[in-house]
């Protein structure tokens, strides 16, 4: 079977900077797959390249077997990859609800009207806002709008949902619900790509990790045998960490 | 040797346009507000050193003295007093808010000076130099000097002073400048006085050359958008190459296609460089 | 030396902080940490004046700077090196150094005097002194930055997000420079995501958690705490 | 919904009964202010709806006044002249709304003011279709009275209103005005969400020409002589903006509430103190920014 998802030399630059060199990696069908990396090694850009916010500069994105390298986002929202952001943007002057049944009109396949309100009344029971379904969405709490974010992504009816760091900024206890409910989402059959800065989400959820450092993938496999690569540790961990 | 003088004639003419640019760009930059009012300051520049001259006898190149502060105080305290409270509001409301200044003033106008076109006449005339087959009137000359070198001191005090550094510092990044000690408002004051310093002088320049009206001042906003386009934002260089390059651009085109085509084609060159490079021609991106 | 109770602050109508109490000892180093989104460069922000705090109280050497504006908080002495630098790309790294001067009325000789001592202390400034700062390596500009924050001379000095994208050696370089400055007498508020950089370099050491401080101690201790250890250095 | 429904019927009815007791000047003030109400109904499209700040409705409105003169010149019918108006003024959106809706903030601004300028050129200078700065006459109706002619006038511009007044609802209670609300909020956000950004605008911006582009051919043939400056006046672009400010952006009645205490200010003004009534309007302007930058129908919310 052909994978869900598939980067062939993938390279984005700006300006001089190249962020991606040459990643070629692929997902398949219901896979949840860990990205992780320190910070500015081409996780967000990679995410970007993917739903064309930034077109590769060389190499080519596939999706469902479709060559998607060239497409704009709201093509790609429409083709089912949906994208969580690491800072969170809902539309500020509309309600919850407007905000998730905008998700579902637009990408999903949602008609206009009662009854994409109703479904996004499901998706908001789903992560658990559905009492604040008719506030604005601009006067939740961060841990409520990553909720949202979650709820957005469902209401796009994804075939593949990009999570970038959706845990960044919880308390442990709110990571341990928002773990319970990726897992849940998994469980849909929804093939999921996590950005992660914290290991311990990764390893938790994730059969497969992919590792970047300074845009190139530098390591690929279970989370076991990643956590013990020698190179993933130096990039990733730190040499202080090593050494403890 | 019609193309010499063809371009004289539009170098004249761009460092009459690069003055009047230079103080928009800045408060555009600066501020991110498009200051509708800077055509009508032209044109209260004019008028101050055409009643100067008519009225009291002073020559408009020392009119200049007495516009330069007072259009400082004036700017200065418009911006403290009222537009320095809609300074974060869409871009919709300070165009708005600029726009009704700019017709209060316009109205004023027509009522104090009547729609009557005026413009100074030199008595004696300071004649004109002739450079082989080229010829300049010296009134002309000596604005244009006086223009640019107007502009050039607003480049020095913007690179060298004190105050000049924090005003380009607020342009590049109004947090970083407050965590600087900057006291943002201020510089946001200082700047719209600037503006209108370089404004009323422009105007005081013009009255020698061109016939002023209340409502010339249009023409003249018009000039700025161009040369804030071509030259990118908030750039005193920019403005600087920008005038130039219009005034040149608008002497040949006057040239070719008839007098009567050159606002057009400035218009137009400004859609084209807008739909090529968003950020002008020479600019940077700010920090919008 | 600095002292913060009970501050609640926030964005419109998002609240990030839920009463915050910590205090910076004259003369050490403090850092803070903490995962992304705890509120720790709200925090800075609202010591700085950036941001309004609704509750509690910041005090600095016993005056009350709860609502301060930035330039009374520079006044006051104390320098805020914002996250990601924010260094004025387009001007010469020396006029970044002078802009940090802004605020300084003791003369233009005791301002160049400071100027050679930031290059003392990070030569490759003095290199690079005519160059656009936004031309600078990743670690040059967090360097520039340090100094432009110094130029105030401040009596503390708040660094947001130090090692940020930068390569071990040249954190390194960073924290050594910061331990002399500490010897020559100035406090140092550090706020650092790697928590074994912060632990290293600080005497005492914050944790922030979801808009609080949620403990806090002697830095070599939270090194050995079984809980920091698996909450912040991973699981391994 | 339905409360919207009834409102609109009621305020038809009225509109409809009201020439039937009016003279000449009460015609020639309804039909100003209906005008008025399709200008701002129309900027809200781009401008309330999207969130654009389009400075282009004189360029719309000009250039209708033009396509429907130059029509009537050459034996073309009134109705189908109006009709022909609108479609070319669509078709320029359309064209323009591709190349300059790219570009955000005070740019967009500045190239949509820029272009009425333009426009203004280049009619002024096509001597030969135009009459360029000698200005065009139009034929005059036939018609058995004044009365009877301001009354046809005041029902062709009653009509186009509705119209604009149908599209605004249509567009409010569908996909394409959910998707210009989010646009609104946060564009790039959007786009994410799968909404076609540059159709939703793109349309958004025909809509807010086409009809502009009817009124501004209705009003040709109503003063039946037009010349560059009156028909591409600046004025036409800033006053609906100050209309929709006035009634509150993006919502159904703000843009006609805001058209009609609009033309009561100005005819108050313009009456009473005709010499300072262009300063009246920029104090107005200046009030409105700086104290009720939401509209009027913030104030019922407040």
């Amino acid at each position: 079977m052909s994978p869900l998802l598939e980067l062939r030399g993938v390279t984005r630059q700006f300006g001089g900077l190249r962020a991606l060199a040459a990643v070629d990696f692929s997902i398949a069908q219901g896979e949840v797959v860990g990205l992780i990396g320190p910070n500015g090694a081409g996780k967000t850009t990679l995410v970007n390249v993917i739903t064309g916010v930034h077109p590769a500069t060389a190499g080519t994105v596939r999706f469902a077997g479709e060559d998607v390298t060239r497409q704009q986002p709201w093509q790609a929202a429409r083709r089912g990859i949906a994208r969580t952001f690491q800072i969170v943007q809902p539309f500020p002057d509309m309600t919850v609800l407007e905000n998730v049944a905008a998700a579902g009109v637009f990408a999903g396949s949602a008609p206009y009207g009662v009854r994409a309100e109703a479904a996004a009344m499901e998706h908001l029971g789903f992560v658990g806002l559905a009492e604040r379904a008719r506030q604005r969405a601009g006067s939740l709490t961060l841990a409520m709008r990553k909720r949202l974010e979650l709820a957005k992504g469902l209401a796009m009816q994804p075939k593949l949902l990009l999570l970038d760091e959706v845990n960044a900024g919880l308390n442990p206890a709110e990571i341990e619900q928002a773990l319970a409910l990726i897992r849940a989402i998994a469980a849909r059959g929804v093939t999921i790509l996590i950005i992660e800065h914290l290991m311990k989400v990764v390893l938790n959820l994730c059969s497969r990790i992919v590792v970047l450092h300074h845009g190139e993938l530098i390591a690929s496999g279970d989370p076991q045998g990643i956590v013990r690569d020698p190179r993933v540790v130096q990039a990733y961990l730190g040499r202080r960490y090593a050494a403890h | 040797m019609l193309t010499l003088q063809i371009l004289a004639n539009g170098l004249v003419l761009g460092g009459l346009y690069a003055c009047i640019a230079a103080g928009f760009s800045l408060v555009w930059g600066v501020l991110n507000v498009i200051n509708i009012l800077h055509g009508s300051i032209i044109v209260l520049g004019g008028y101050l050193a055409f009643f100067g001259y008519t009225q009291l006898g002073i020559h408009p190149f020392f009119s200049l003295l007495v516009a330069a502060p007072l259009f400082f105080a004036f700017g200065y305290f418009l911006q403290s007093a009222l537009i320095n409270r809609m300074i974060a509001a869409p871009v919709l409301l300070t165009l708005s808010l600029t726009f009704g200044l700019d017709l209060m003033v316009q109205n004023g106008m027509l009522l104090a000076f009547t729609a009557d076109f005026r413009k100074i006449i030199l008595d004696p005339p300071l004649g004109v130099l002739a450079l082989g087959p080229v010829v300049i009137p010296i009134d002309r000359l000596l604005a244009m000097a006086l223009a640019l070198g107007l502009t050039g001191l607003l480049y020095l005090v913007l690179s060298g002073s004190r105050i000049g550094r924090a005003i380009v510092a607020v342009r590049m990044d109004r947090e970083a400048s407050a965590l600087m000690g900057v006291n943002v408002r201020r510089i946001y004051a200082v700047t719209f006085g600037l503006g209108a310093l370089m404004a009323g002088v422009a105007g005081t320049l013009l009255a020698m050359i061109y016939p002023i009206s209340p409502l010339a001042g249009t023409t003249y906003l018009g000039k700025a958008f161009v040369i804030c386009v071509l030259g990118g934002l908030g750039s005193v260089p920019g403005a600087m190459v920008g005038g130039l390059a219009l005034g040149v651009v608008e002497s040949f085109g006057g040239l070719w296609l008839g007098p009567e085509h050159a606002t057009t084609l400035s218009f137009l060159l400004l859609i084209a460089v807008l739909l090529v490079r968003p950020t002008g021609l020479l600019g940077r991106k700010g920090y919008e | 030396m600095l002292r913060i109770d009970g501050l609640h602050a926030g964005y419109g109508d998002v609240p990030v902080l839920w009463g915050v109490d910590l205090a910076v000892e004259r003369g050490t180093i403090a850092c803070l940490v903490g995962s992304n989104g705890a509120g720790k460069t709200t925090l800075l922000r609202a010591v700085s004046g950036l941001l309004r705090a609704t509750r509690g109280h910041i005090v600095f050497d016993g005056a009350d700077l709860t609502a301060a504006l930035p330039e009374q908080v520079l006044g006051a002495g104390i320098a805020h090196v914002p996250e990601g630098r924010r260094l004025f790309a387009a001007m010469s790294v020396r006029d970044n150094l002078l802009m940090g001067a802004y605020l300084r009325r003791d003369g233009a000789a005791a301002v160049a005097a400071d100027l050679e001592r930031m290059y003392a202390l990070f030569p490759i400034l003095r290199e690079r002194q005519r160059q656009d700062a936004g031309t600078l390596s990743g670690g040059e500009q967090q360097m520039c930055a340090i100094a432009r924050g110094l130029m105030s001379a401040p009596r503390l000095l708040v660094i947001d997000e130090l090692s940020l994208g930068l390569a071990p050696a040249v954190v390194d370089q960073l924290c050594d420079a910061l331990r002399r400055l500490n010897e020559d007498g100035l406090t140092l508020l550090v706020v650092e995501q790697d928590v074994t950089t912060a632990l290293e370099l600080a005497h005492y050491a914050f944790v922030m958690d979801t808009g609080r401080v949620s403990r806090h101690g002697v830095a070599a201790a939270l090194r050995d705490d079984p809980a920091i250890r698996e909450a912040y250095l991973g699981v391994l | 919904m339905k409360r919207t429904f009834i409102v609109a019927l009621v305020v038809l009815a009225v509109l409809l009964a009201v020439p039937l007791t009016m003279q000449a000047y009460g015609l020639r003030i309804g039909t100003t202010m209906l005008m008025y109400g399709v200008l701002a109904m129309s900027w809200n499209f781009i401008g309330g709806m999207a969130g654009y700040p389009s400075f282009a409705s004189a360029a719309f409105f000009g250039l209708g006044a033009y396509a429907g003169a130059v029509a009537q010149k050459y034996g073309v019918p009134h109705y189908a002249a109006w009709a022909l108006a609108g479609l070319v003024a669509a078709l320029f959106a359309a064209a323009l709304g591709f190349a300059l809706l790219r570009l955000r903030g005070h740019y967009f601004a500045i190239a949509s003011l820029v272009v009425a300028e333009a426009l203004r050129e280049i009619v002024n200078s096509a001597t030969a279709l135009t009459g360029g700065g000698m200005g065009l006459n139009l034929p005059l109706p036939q018609a058995s009275s004044v009365e009877a002619q301001a009354r046809f006038f005041y029902y062709a511009m009653l009509g186009v209103a509705a119209l604009t007044f149908a599209a605004s609802f249509l567009v409010r209670h569908s996909r394409l005005g959910f998707g210009l609300r989010c646009i609104q909020q946060n564009e790039s956000a959007a786009d994410m969400l799968g909404v076609n950004t540059t159709l939703y605008k793109v349309i958004a911006f025909v809509l807010s020409g086409a009809f502009v582009g009817v009124a501004g051919a209705i009003y040709a043939s109503w003063v039946h002589y037009i010349e560059p400056p009156d028909v591409f006046d600046v004025l036409y672009s800033v006053k609906p903006i100050v209309m929709v400010l006035l009634g509150g952006a993006g919502t159904l009645f703000g843009p006609l509430l805001g058209a009609g205490v609009f033309l009561g200010l100005e005819e108050l003004v313009w009456r009473n103190y005709l010499s300072v009534h262009t300063g009246v309007l920029g104090l107005l302007i200046v009030l409105l920014v700086v104290f009720l930058p939401k509209g009027m129908l913030a104030l019922r919310k407040a």
